[in-house]
Order: C-alpha cells, then structure tokens, then sequence
C-alpha cells in the first residue's frame, strides 16, 4: 500500500464521492460561477443554495458584515422557487465533473417533503441535503432544527419521498446537539451536516442600526471552527451514520482537525470567498499528508482523536 | 443607452508588487506587475485580492489603472483586510481574481459628461475618465472627500484635462459640503458616470432621474464570493432591467423587483434601473 | 451639558461603578498581576476568579490554545476552596481603586449558597457574581445555566444568602438564551453578565489528541463578539434589569456594539492578554465618542440599537 | 542551589525597530532600540510582544539579547502571530510588556556547564551563555534542530567561547538525532542550563536528576496573560517548592502538587521540583 497513491473517495450513503469535499450550500452557486478559478473535477460535489417550495426574494440589504476571522450573513434563502428552478434552473448542472447535492429549506413538514421529493425525482441531483438549520429565516427555519422532535418529523417526511442519500443539517445553536443528531438518525438521515452557522449580530455604532439588514445573521468562517470541531467531536460519539465536518475550514490542518474529530466528509464554504484555490490545494494536501504517514485511506484517520482519551482527563479535571 | 456585453472572465493571476506610493495616511497606491490582468481590464471593473496573510475573505478593489504589463489599486485601510494589503512592499506577490463584473460603458455619444466620486469613489473612475478623454468628451470631475489629505490623485486628473470641482466635508479643500450639491449647482450634463457611498449614488440617480439625464452608477456593496455565488451583495433592480437575473420578480413598492448581484449583473448599474 | 465631560458611572443593582468596564473574571487575577501596566483606578471593577467550596487542583495541561480570533481555555476553575481564599487571599484586595466583585461556582446548590454568603459576609467584596455557566468543568457546573429552573433554583438560593448586587452570568451554550435569562431575574438577580465562553475544541493533527488536556474549552475573544452582541440584544428585550456585555471586546467599537444593544456595562476579559493598556483606552475613547456626540452620560446610548427595527426588517425578511 | 529573587517588575515600553534580520526562512531577528527593557533584563526573562494588527494575544518571547539600548527579540514564524510580528521592519514600532518572569540563576560556582538548547529555545540561552562565560565557566552548548537551515546563530556561540555540539533530525548538520543523545553521550557538566520543548526538557531532567546534576529548565507553555493573571501556563510542581504557590496541595502519583504559572513562578525551574 506504501507507494500507492492514498484513496480520498468516501461514502455518504449510497452517494460515493471522489474527494472528500463537498462546497457549502449558498456558498458555491451552482458552481459555473467559480468554475473558471477552479477545478470543479478535483472537489467531491456541491451543495446547491437551498430551495423553498415558493419562490424567495430574500432578506433586506445589506445581508453580509465580516467579522473577526469570519462574516455574518443573512441571505433570507434568496431562490426563485422549486417549480421554476426545476424548469430554468437544474439544466445547468447536467455535465458536472463532480457530485450534485440539492438543499431542501422550508416552514412547514410539507415544505420539505413536496420539495424533497421534486428533486429528488431529478437525476441531476445525486443527493438530498435538509437544511433544518438556517439562522436567517425569521426563526421559523431554524425551529425544526432546535427541536429534536420536530427535526425527527421532518426527517421523516423527506425521507418517505426519497431512496437517494439523505443528509441532515445540524444547528449549533441548540443545548444538546447530540439529542438532535440521534433524533435524524433514527428518523433515517444517511449523514449529518455538522454544523450550520452560529446566530450572531453586528451593530454599526456610527448609525447606532444593526449591520444586518435582517437584524440578525449567521457566522460562518475560522471564527467558529472550535464550535464546529466539539459538534462534530460529540456527534460522532453519538451516531453511527457519517458526518459531513464544515465551519471554518480553510487550511489542510483545518480539514484533519474535522476528520480525527470523526467527520467522514469536509464542506467547505466561506473559504471560497478567500482563496477559490483552496479545496483543490487541500485535496492534494490531505493526500500528502497521508502518505507522509504510510496511511492508504482518509477513512483510516476518522475519529482518532477520540479513543478514550476523554475520561481519563474528565477524572483529572474534577480533581482537587 | 447600450451597455457592454454582461459577463467578464476573470481568472487567478498571481502578480509582484512593483511599486508603492503611499497618498496620504491610509491610502495606498499599489502599481502590480500583471500582463494579462492589464491587457482584459475595462473601466470600472474590479477584482479580489486575496489575502496575503490568507485569513479573511478576499477584497474587492476597483482596477484604477493600467499601463502596459502593470494594473493598480488604490485602496483606503478601512479594517482588517485593506491593513494586510497595506503591508506589502515591492517585490511582494498578491494573488488577485479579476478582471470581474460589468464596468462602465464609456462608448456613448455625450460631448459633456460628469463623473462624481466619493472617497475611494475616486479608485473606479479613472480609467473610465482616461476613456471619456480620449474620445473627446469634455470631462467634470465631482469629486468629494471628508476632509483635504483624503482628496486623492487629483493632480492626474486635472494633467489629463479633467475640470475639477472638489468638495469636503470640512471645507479644508474645494467647496465645503456634500459633492451632489455641487453637481446640482453646476449646469447639467449629458451624461453621469459615478462611484461612491451608496448615500451619495442614490443622491446622483435621483438627480439623474430628475433632469433625465442617464447615469451609470458603480456601487460598493459588501462582498462575500465576489463571483456570483453567495447572493450576498446584492440590489434591488426593476424586473424589466436588461441586467436583472432570471429570478421570478416580486412586487416591492408598487414596482416589480428582483435582488440582482453587485458583483456580478454590476457593480455599474444604470440609475433608472435600480429600485433601492 | 455639552460642555461638561460625559458621565460615565453606571449602577448594577446597588453596585455604582465609576467606569462601565468591569475586568473577566479569570482573566485579571486579583488585578496585581496587572497594576503595573494599568490603572486600576481608570476601571470600573475587577470580578475575581470564581471560587469553590473545594479547593480544585483545575484541568490538566494544557489549558489554553489560541484559535483564529480567539482563544479555547479550559482552566477547571483551580482554586484554593473558600476557606483559604478567606483566609489567605481575601486581603490582598483591600484598598484597591476599583470595585472587587466576588465570582462563585459550583455543583450543588448548597455549594452556590454557602461560598455566596460567605464572600459576602466580607466587606472586601462588593458584589457578587454567579458562574452557572463554566464549560470547563465536566459539565456539572454548566448544566445549571443550561437549565431555566436549575438557574432559578440557584440564584434564588445565592440571593437569599446576601444583599449586596447578585450578578448571574450566563452561558451561550443553550438554545433559547432568553428563557434562562427571565428566570434569572424573576428569582432576583441584580444583574446579568452575558456571556460566558463558547463550547469548544482544537485537535492536534500531528499527535492526534485534543490539543486540551480538558479536551473541550471555552471559546472567548473577538471570534465570539457576533455571538455575544446577539445574546444581549435578545436578553435586553427579554428583561428588565441591567446586563453586563462581554465576548470579544478589544477596541471602543466593540465596547460601542455591546452598549447599543443593550448592555449597561461591559466586561473585558481576554482582550487584557493583547494589551493590558485596553480597559483604559476603551474608557477614554468611550467618554470622546459620547462628547463628539454631545451626549451627557453613557446610558444615553444604551439599548439604542434596538428600537422597533426587527419587525419591519423580518417582516420583509419573509417575502418572496 | 539558590534562585534569584521572585517575581519581577516588567513594565509596557513602546520600542522602535532598529535592525531585522532574516536568520533563515522563517526565522526573524529583531534588534529594538529599548533603553529601559535592555537595563532591567537578566537571563532567560522573556517580554510579551503586542500584536502590531492590534489582532490576537500579546506573544511570549524570549529576550535573546541586549547591549547598550537595545534589546533584541529571535522567532520562529509558526502561527498568525509570529506572522504578525514577521511584518515588522526598521523604523516600525512595536510595544511589549517586560522584563518578565524568574530567568536563570548563572551566579552558581559550577566550573563546567552544559547549556542544552531546543529549536526556538536558542532564543533563552545566549544571555546565560554570556553570563556563564563572562565569570569563566566551560560552557559545551548542546543544541538541536530539525534541519540545518533552523541551527541559527551559532557562530555567534563559537566565537564568544561555547564548545558547540550540534544535532538535526535529519542528520543535514551534526549529528543526527536527538540533543538530549548528545547530552547523555558526553561527559557529564556540573549544572545544565536548558530551554526548548517540553520533550525534550523532560528529558534533559530525567538525566540530570538520574546523574544528580542541577539543572534549571526554561519551559514554553502557552501562555494566555503572561503576568500571572489566568492560571493557563501552569505546571505541576512538587508542594515543597520555593516557587510553588500558596495554594493548597493535592495529591497526584504519590506526591503532593501544586500547579505553579510558568509565566509567573517560572518560566524556569528547577528539575527536581518539576512533577509533570
Ligand atoms: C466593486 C467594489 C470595488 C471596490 N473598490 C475599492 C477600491 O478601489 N478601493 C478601496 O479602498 N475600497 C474599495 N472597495 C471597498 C472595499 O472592498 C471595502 O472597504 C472592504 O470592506 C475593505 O475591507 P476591510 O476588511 O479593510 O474593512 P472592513 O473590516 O470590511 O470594514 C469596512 C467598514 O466597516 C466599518 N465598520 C466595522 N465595524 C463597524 C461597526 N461595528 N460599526 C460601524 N462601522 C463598522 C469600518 O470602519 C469600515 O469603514 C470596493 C468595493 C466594491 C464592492
Ligand atoms: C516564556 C516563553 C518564551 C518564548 N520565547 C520564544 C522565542 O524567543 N522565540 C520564539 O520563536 N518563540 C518563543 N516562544 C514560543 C511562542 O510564544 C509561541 O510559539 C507562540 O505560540 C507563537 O504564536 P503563533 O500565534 O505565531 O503560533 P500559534 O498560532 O500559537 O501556533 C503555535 C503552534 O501550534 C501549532 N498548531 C496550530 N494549530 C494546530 C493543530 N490543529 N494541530 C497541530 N498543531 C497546531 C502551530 O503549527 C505552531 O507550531 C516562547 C514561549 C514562552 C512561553
Ligand atoms: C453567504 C452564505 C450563504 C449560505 N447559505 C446557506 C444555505 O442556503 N443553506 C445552507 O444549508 N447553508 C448555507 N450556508 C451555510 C454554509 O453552507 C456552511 O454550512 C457554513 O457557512 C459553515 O461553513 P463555512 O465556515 O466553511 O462557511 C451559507 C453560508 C454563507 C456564508
Ligand atoms: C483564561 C480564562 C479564564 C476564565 N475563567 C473564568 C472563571 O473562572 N469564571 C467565569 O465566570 N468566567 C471565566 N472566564 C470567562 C471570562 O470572564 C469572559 O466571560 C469570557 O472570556 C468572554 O469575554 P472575553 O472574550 O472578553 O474574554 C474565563 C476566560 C478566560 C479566557
Ligand atoms: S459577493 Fe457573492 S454573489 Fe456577489
Ligand atoms: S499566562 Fe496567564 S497566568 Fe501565566
């Protein structure tokens, strides 16, 4: 094995994947935008911006504030509707050197079941992402995803609608992530999207208005990569289905910390908006790391930086 | 009034900070050594410089000029991003995208155009200035800054054979108050070509509207992808507009709207066809 | 007025501070280790580092790693137990020019009640604080934050042991900040202190183990400053009493955020680990932004980002 | 063995940049011009850089050398902040906080030392280097690298009178292998002064207490304050300790500890009382 080149491909499901990176939903466009900056064969797939079953014109400007190693967005789920993206829209994916993930957003449990079921239908899309878990909606979105229960409904309901892999988006903005998890496993998620941004606000103190148009927003980038890796750190302990680890990733060093954390797939979003370069360096880099180690497969590193270590120091730290 | 074809091509070049002049405290010029950028730039078009130190996103900055195998920015350190690129020196590398999004058509007819920069306004209008030039139009620059020092480059303009009328805030250099006052008072030309504050375009377009005279207005949004693929920057444009996205309109004060892209259907939009 | 220099003072509950800045607990030691590089005397108060029943031994090392715009801790509260600190530390802050506010934390109710009255019975300390939100302590000591009734329980039981300023301090680590918050209050807190770090984590890629010897940490610093800002915007709507803002503050822009959304004070932690200088300028700066405003006093600005702007933005927020 | 007076009275100084250096890629020399820092320090004392972005925590450096109003700071590029600071060139300014902490006791009557140095841990050595040279000690300095580019500044060591024994992990320089091989391969020193990562610092106290040699180790924690105020650099000391603080003790493998601040009590200490 020492000489062969290691095997980045991984599996969400049935949904195979050449590299382990799949570009963040709302992040990438359909991809053709950034197609000409980057080399859409060498990433594993992309997740479409998130459709609703009416068309969306989206939240008040200014809906973007960057903040300290990070930004704060509120798009409000901009999207022309799931009839007419059908039509107008979902040609231009045909042809794609990489994998097409289409993102279910919604109000309601026949939101996301109507319009699961619409594209999945579609060969275009190999895969289904719900994002139970968008911040920027008047809380309604994010609801589904803070309550277990209704997360587990809504799962199930998409589910119902599909055989294509199913991935589930967490929201970090809850007590217990991990009840939410097992909650989507049980309800038949294939994978977990670990995590969605974090709530947060800008305030412009010369106007003394928040920066947001929608008041409120949700930060993404190297800002909240600490929150991201425990989520993905925790729900790995808690599920057995794979986890797809994304905030803040921008670096190959970024990437290892969600693999060893027990992620078996990376999204990255905001770093897009850095470097369009930079999935592309981190696939080749993941690789050398890898054969830096002798190791033949990603898969060999997910979750290693997990085994038992976290008893023996809890004991530790309870002393004195 | 025709606008240049939509899309640009932008691609990743990766350039050599050939020279730095430093305008005033803050602003910084920087002249990069990179062929094919200067040989594709058309006024008013911008593009991402990526971070040097590569935290934080990229920074969208006008292209100000170009001159054989060298483009320049201009740029006012305004937070993080602009500090870092503050810190190159010659002989430095910066990686940039660009040339990016639809610039300023400088092709028309008019004999007698206005161009109204504000602040770092000033950075998109050169070369759009340099063009209207060169075909023969007589070229007004508005041009208004908070106070003197921050009254930039005003020299080259002049040399090229621009008219200035400068304003600041504080009145240490030109007329004191805001530019749009001085373009309201000054008599009107054929054509607006403008770049600046979102408050200061909107005082443009609507001087525009009311004298009917076409205006192109290049805005500054926040950026997020740069590219067109984060729906984060963009504006409100009349469903009819040439240049709105395919996207079914909604009804927002009494007009059929659609969010349009600054950084892509822009950032040069016309003032009739914004709806902000 | 315009004339007269702006006031800066500010009440917590019985608490009057002559400057609106109070030191992060755990951050400023006893204030000591800070006297030669700053001027007690131009802060509001220091909060000492919380206290236990217990001596504690704390986390195992290491404790800290810096992270993009911030930094993980996990200290586990190390300290000599209440009696000690009676006995042998207590002193030390006699004569300082700031208020000293007492920091206590625990697993039990007993706990919060005992080592409350027992700081308070002493006149060196002149407010106390309640650390219900400490995630660097295998969770006990979290759990309470988390949970609206345990809080209420808490405080209820701190609060009946003095009557000197009870602040609650509050951990972002739940889903509904808000809800913790009003029973903090109705079970007669003075003051809230919002917020606490956030949950977090760094791997070591290279030995592949958390980079922690506690595993999991707090985040603080600038990359948590959007999380803070939206916690006390929602809480300040949500309560009645006053809020000391803190999460990231490192300039008077920050501390400017923090006002508007409705913080009568702030608290500055790690921004004292980039330059100890920071409380001060912070003050400074406060007192020229108010006169360039012409405005007589800080509470003018307080809560000013506030008024009836959400509903018309999320009210166009929901179109499409 | 006695240790110099606890605790310390650094104070902020702003310093100018007098000379950069660039030792090897990565590696940065910086001579400030800083009158009262130079006066006040003694070896293995370290200052806390201020970051010039204003961004992140100040960074623990050691002051590596002084002479007449300057002092100077060597480090290794290894993260945003040392990036930061990498920035830095002449005329810039640049604050710290120092002199801080309990450096070396070189005023010991050991007639032939060992000084064992670590990667960046060079930086803590050469002011006791000095010292011990200056009062006629045989002073063999141990010093290891990963490759040869990082064995920075050792001509400096020769030419002052070090015997130098040099290793790399890859053999490019010296010998290969470990410092702590080379230590324990040569004829034992009376004392060992040493700094560099804990590895290898605890292996250097694992020999020095088998051989019953003192040795004072100079340890890199990560430091969150650096003035003693957040309990975050801590190590394990054994309670008995001069420099262990007040706090009540605990038992861990059989003794009794208390967790000392390596910017406070340290950053060196003394191989037997170190319990980690
Ligand atoms: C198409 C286009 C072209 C452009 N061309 C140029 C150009 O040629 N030259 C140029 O200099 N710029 C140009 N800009 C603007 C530039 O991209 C932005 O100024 C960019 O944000 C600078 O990034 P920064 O990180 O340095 O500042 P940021 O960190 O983004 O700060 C931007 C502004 O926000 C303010 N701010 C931050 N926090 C707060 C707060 N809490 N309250 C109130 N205000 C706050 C800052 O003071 C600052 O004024 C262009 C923008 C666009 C869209
Ligand atoms: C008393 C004292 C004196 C010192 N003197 C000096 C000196 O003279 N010269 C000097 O160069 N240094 C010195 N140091 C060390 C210096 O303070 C630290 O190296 C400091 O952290 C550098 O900060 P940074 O932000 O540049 O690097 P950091 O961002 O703090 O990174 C530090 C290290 O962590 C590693 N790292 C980051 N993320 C990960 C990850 N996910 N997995 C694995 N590794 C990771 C980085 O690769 C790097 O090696 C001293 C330290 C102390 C305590
Ligand atoms: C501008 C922007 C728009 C986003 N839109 C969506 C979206 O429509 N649906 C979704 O599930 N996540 C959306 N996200 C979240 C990202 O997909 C990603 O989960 C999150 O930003 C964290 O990863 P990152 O730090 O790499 O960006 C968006 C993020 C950004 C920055
Ligand atoms: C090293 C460190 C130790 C801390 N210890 C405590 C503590 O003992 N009790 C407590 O209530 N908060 C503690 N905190 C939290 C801070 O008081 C503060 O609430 C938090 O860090 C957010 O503010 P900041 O970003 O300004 O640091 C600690 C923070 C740090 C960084
Ligand atoms: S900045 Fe992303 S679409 Fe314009
Ligand atoms: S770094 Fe804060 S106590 Fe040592």
């Amino acid at each position: 094995m020492v000489n062969a080149t290691p095997d980045l491909s991984v599996k969400l499901g049935k949904l195979r994947l050449a590299y382990p990176t799949l570009m963040g939903s709302g992040c990438y466009g359909s991809g053709e935008e950034f197609a000409p900056f980057a080399d859409l064969s060498k990433i594993g797939g992309i997740v479409l911006k998130s459709v609703t079953r009416l068309p969306r014109l989206g939240n008040p400007t200014p809906r973007l504030v960057h903040t300290p190693a990070g930004m704060l967005n509120a798009i409000g789920l901009q999207n022309p509707g799931i009839e007419w993206y059908l039509e107008r829209e979902l040609h231009k994916y045909r042809g794609r050197p990489c994998k097409i993930i289409g993102s279910v957003a919604g109000f309601s449990l026949d939101d996301y079941s109507y319009v699961s079921q619409r594209l999945a239908e579609r060969d275009e899309i190999e895969a289904i992402e719900l994002n139970v878990s968008c911040p920027n909606v008047a809380s309604e979105g994010e609801t589904f995803g803070c309550d277990p229960d209704l997360t587990e409904r809504v799962v199930a309901a998409a589910r119902a609608t599909t055989d294509k892999t199913l991935i589930v988006k967490l929201s970090p903005n809850v007590t217990d992530i991990t009840a939410v998890a097992r909650q989507a496993e049980r309800a038949g998620a294939d994978a977990l999207a670990v995590v969605n941004t974090v709530r947060g606000m800008a305030i412009d103190v010369d106007r003394w208005r928040p920066r947001l148009g929608n008041v409120t927003g949700g930060l993404s980038g190297p800002a909240i990569r600490p929150i991201a890796v425990l989520a993905v750190y925790e729900v790995a302990q808690a599920v057995g289905i794979p986890i797809v680890g994304q905030g803040g990733i921008e670096t190959v060093t970024d990437a290892l910390e969600f693999f060893l954390a027990g992620a078996t797939a990376i999204s990255i979003g905001t770093a897009n908006f850095t470097d369009p370069r930079i999935p592309e360096r981190i696939a080749a880099e993941l690789r050398s790391y890898l054969t830096r180690r002798n190791l033949s497969s990603i898969s060999e590193i997910v979750g290693q930086a997990n085994a038992g270590i976290t008893s023996a120091h809890q004991y530790e730290g309870d002393e004195g | 009034m025709g606008m240049m074809a939509l899309d640009s091509h932008g691609r990743v070049h990766t350039t050599t900070v050939h020279a730095r002049i430093d305008l005033a405290t803050g602003v910084t010029l920087l002249t990069l050594e990179a062929p094919e950028l200067a040989a594709s730039v058309r006024p008013g078009q911008y593009l991402m410089a990526i971070p040097p130190s590569g935290e934080s996103a990229a920074t969208a900055l006008a292209v100000y000029d170009v001159s054989g195998k060298h483009a320049s920015i201009l740029f006012f350190v305004t937070g993080k991003r602009t500090r870092d690129l503050a810190t190159l020196t010659p002989g430095a590398l910066l990686d940039v995208v660009g040339p990016l999004g639809n610039g300023f058509d400088c092709a028309g007819g008019e004999r007698d155009v206005a161009i109204v920069a504000g602040g770092v306004g000033i950075a998109s209008v050169w070369l759009c200035a340099r063009a209207l030039l060169a075909r023969g139009a007589r070229v007004r620059l508005f041009y208004g800054a908070r106070t003197a020092d921050l009254l930039v480059e005003t020299q080259r303009f002049a040399d090229a054979g621009c008219e200035l009328v400068l304003t600041t805030d504080d009145g240490t250099r030109g007329e004191r108050g805001l530019v749009t006052a001085a373009l309201r008072a000054a008599a009107p030309p054929e054509a607006i070509f403008a770049c600046g504050p979102s408050p200061m375009l909107r005082s443009v377009g609507e001087i525009a509207n009311e004298l009917a005279i076409p205006a192109q207005l290049s805005l500054e949004e926040t950026f997020g992808c740069g590219v067109g693929g984060c729906w984060g920057c963009v504006v409100p444009l009349t469903a009819s507009s040439v240049r709105a996205p395919g996207f079914p309109p909604a009804q927002r004060g009494g007009s059929d709207v659609v969010y349009a892209r600054v950084c892509k259907e822009g950032p040069v939009f016309l003032a009739d066809e914004l709806r902000w």
